[in-house]
């Protein structure tokens, strides 16, 4: 039973961890602000709930987890929101999305 | 190996103590000397901190059933605990001294309110 | 396994630096702030738990809380710059 | 390993400050000093000093941004191009910062245990501490206890520089926070209404997060300076969610300086009523017949005397920055 929690724990911590690279890659590789949000905004949302969730399951039952659970859910609440509101106001400031075909400028 | 590496710390607070003291100087928007002054003060928080760690030794809230662990240095990290808090304090200070330099000369330029003031 | 996803979270982290260092927009600057917030409490956590000491995840916990502001006060005072340009341009 | 993250980590804290150096873009100076305060915090964890972590934490990553935001909004977010390089500042910079890395030779290596400063004092605080104050989080015991006198010349500082914002900032009255009207054009984010609901979820649990670390500072990571900073920031969120009026009307301005003299006066009158218990001034082992009990009374009431002044203060200058903002 411990080598299962281990196991199941260390595999969503690397996928985690994964998960939160290949968010860092999109952020700084993506065209433009959006799809760049889009890459960042995902993958932290996934990348959060994966690593505390494999933290959790290292911790037991204990003061940790329900720490760990707080900070998940804060973390899930917040930072949607302020990805929304940070595409809403790059939106109503005039700031266009990247097309295809059109020029590439930023 | 292990006997640089130990003094990365130092010259990392080498580099940002004079990186923010070279703000300071060069830059004449009084804004942006504050944020230099704010990274000379950082510079100093991470030579102390630096001081305090103790190689194998954790954090210096005792630990019960634990006697025999080891503790990093607790003073400097109170030393750094209060002066963040001021450092807050003086920072508000000196941008409440620049809104109103602001006001009187319309600009925050040091160079243009010296050529004002002539 | 910790040291990994810490490893994995600290690259994240300098791949935010870079984004943050690059702009172009505020807003992107943003993003990366905000990237850079959610990173740092789960690098802390991580770390709690390396060094064995998971009492700490009040630090973590700080942090989900407080990255939130900072967000905003950008967002509000982007806001607030925006317009007061355009009332400058109205001006002209 | 973890050294190698430290030693990453303050790789990117320097690459943070060039970038700093390097921006034009006063903006985007300030979000590059919000990331430097995230990366000063995970390498003071990571130097074991979590209390100094929290504190950065709470100063750097809510109060400090939004202060510098609130001046820029007040003077420009631009700065001038700057029309000659510094020679000589260069080179003489450049060589300090030479000097003090050959300097660094003769320093002792990081967590070397033998060093001079771990030789003296410090192990007297942590053999003693159980004995004397009972209290496991040495670095408070140290702040309130020990070394009263030190952390009441802080609250000074501190408590100058508010009342020196507040003169610099409200001193003729139409600007004073006392007069700030309900204004619902520049109300904060209240369009915003994803923003506004999650907020406002959030103010409470920071509030309540702020005293847990007040109260609970003796045990864990926390303290007056801590707390006080995280509950400023709560009250931060929600004047930027609901309008600086709005959050006034919660705590006004008078309770806010109430709270900043009570705080300041709460801690001397701690130390003369030592004195007057026939012991030294910020001596709490004669507060109560018991001395550890003394001790424990004493450093709760001086921790809540500092985050009431640490809270008044960083309120009050927010406020003060706002007040200008909306009357400009």
């Amino acid at each position: 039973m411990e080598t299962l929690l281990d196991i199941l724990s260390w595999a969503l911590l690397v996928v985690g961890g994964a998960f939160v690279f290949v968010g860092g890659v999109g952020a700084l590789r993506m065209p433009d602000f959006y799809t760049r949000m889009h890459a960042a905004s995902l993958t932290d949302t996934l990348g959060t709930i994966l690593v505390l969730t494999g933290l959790m399951l290292q911790s037991g039952i204990s003061l940790a987890t329900a720490k760990l659970l707080a900070i998940m859910m804060l973390l899930l609440f917040t930072a949607p929101t302020a990805a929304y509101a940070l595409a809403n106001a790059a939106r109503l400031s005039g700031l266009k999305p990247y097309r295809t075909g059109g020029n590439r400028e930023q | 190996m292990m006997q640089i590496l130990g003094l990365y710390n130092y010259w990392v607070f080498a580099i940002l103590l004079m990186t923010g003291i070279y703000i300071v100087i060069s830059r004449t928007n009084l804004i942006k000397k504050l944020i230099g002054m704010s990274i000379f003060q950082s510079a100093v928080f991470l030579l102390y901190i630096t001081l305090d760690k103790v190689e194998g030794g954790t954090a210096p809230i005792l630990q019960a059933g634990a006697p025999e662990q080891l503790y990093s240095n607790p003073l400097p990290q109170v030393l750094i605990l209060t002066a963040i808090v001021v450092g807050i304090a003086t920072l508000s200070l000196g941008l409440a001294i620049v809104v109103r330099i602001s006001e009187a000369y319309g600009t925050i330029e040091e160079d243009q309110i010296r050529e004002m003031d002539s | 396994m910790f040291h990994a996803a810490a490893a994995a979270i600290i690259v994240t982290m300098a791949l935010a630096l870079a984004r943050a260092l690059l702009g172009p927009t505020v807003y992107d600057r943003v993003l990366a702030v905000n990237m850079f917030g959610t990173k740092t409490a789960l690098l802390l956590s991580v770390i709690a738990f390396l060094y064995g000491r998971t009492d700490f995840l009040d630090l973590a916990l700080a942090y989900a809380l407080i990255n939130f502001i900072g967000v905003l006060a950008v967002l509000k005072f982007v806001q607030d710059f925006t317009i007061r340009h355009k009332e400058a341009e109205h001006k002209d | 390993m973890v050294t190698f993250f430290g030693l990453f980590v303050l790789t990117l804290l320097v690459i943070t400050a060039i970038g700093i150096l390097r921006a034009e873009n006063l903006f985007a100076a300030v979000m590059l000093t919000g990331l430097f305060s995230l990366l000063m915090a995970s390498i003071f964890f990571i130097l074991d000093a979590a209390d100094v972590a929290l504190t950065e934490a709470a100063v750097g990553a809510g109060v400090a941004t939004v202060l510098m935001l609130s001046a820029l909004a007040l003077t420009s977010d631009r700065e001038q191009q700057q029309r000659r390089r510094h020679w000589i500042p260069i080179v003489v910079v450049s060589v300090t910062t030479l000097l003090i890395i050959y300097a660094t030779f003769d320093n002792p290596r990081l967590g070397d245990p033998g060093a001079p400063v771990h030789q003296h004092v410090a192990p007297w605080y942590l053999s003693e501490t159980p004995r004397l104050i009972d209290i496991p989080n040495v670095v408070t015991a140290i702040l309130a206890s020990f070394r009263g006198y030190d952390t009441l010349g802080e609250l000074f500082v501190i408590f100058t520089a508010g009342i020196g914002v507040l003169f610099m900032l409200s001193t003729d009255t139409e600007r004073s926070p006392l007069t700030l009207l309900p204004n619902p054009d520049t109300e904060g984010l209240r369009h915003h209404q994803v923003p506004r609901i999650i907020g406002r979820l959030l103010v409470p649990f920071i509030v309540l997060f702020g005293l847990y670390v007040q109260f609970h500072g003796e045990y864990g990571p926390g303290g007056g300076f801590q707390a006080g900073a995280l509950i400023s920031a709560g009250f931060i969120l929600f004047a930027l969610i609901e309008g600086e009026a709005a959050a006034l009307k919660v705590l006004s301005f008078r309770v806010l300086a109430g709270m900043i003299t009570t705080g300041a006066f709460l801690y001397v009158a701690v130390g003369l009523a030592g004195i007057a218990r026939g012991g030294n001034f910020l001596d709490y082992s004669v507060l109560l017949d018991d001395p550890i009990a003394g001790q424990h009374l004493g450093i709760i009431l001086i921790e809540l005397g500092v985050g009431l002044t640490v809270t008044g203060v960083l309120l009050s200058v927010f406020h003060a920055f706002a007040a200008r903002r909306q009357h400009s």
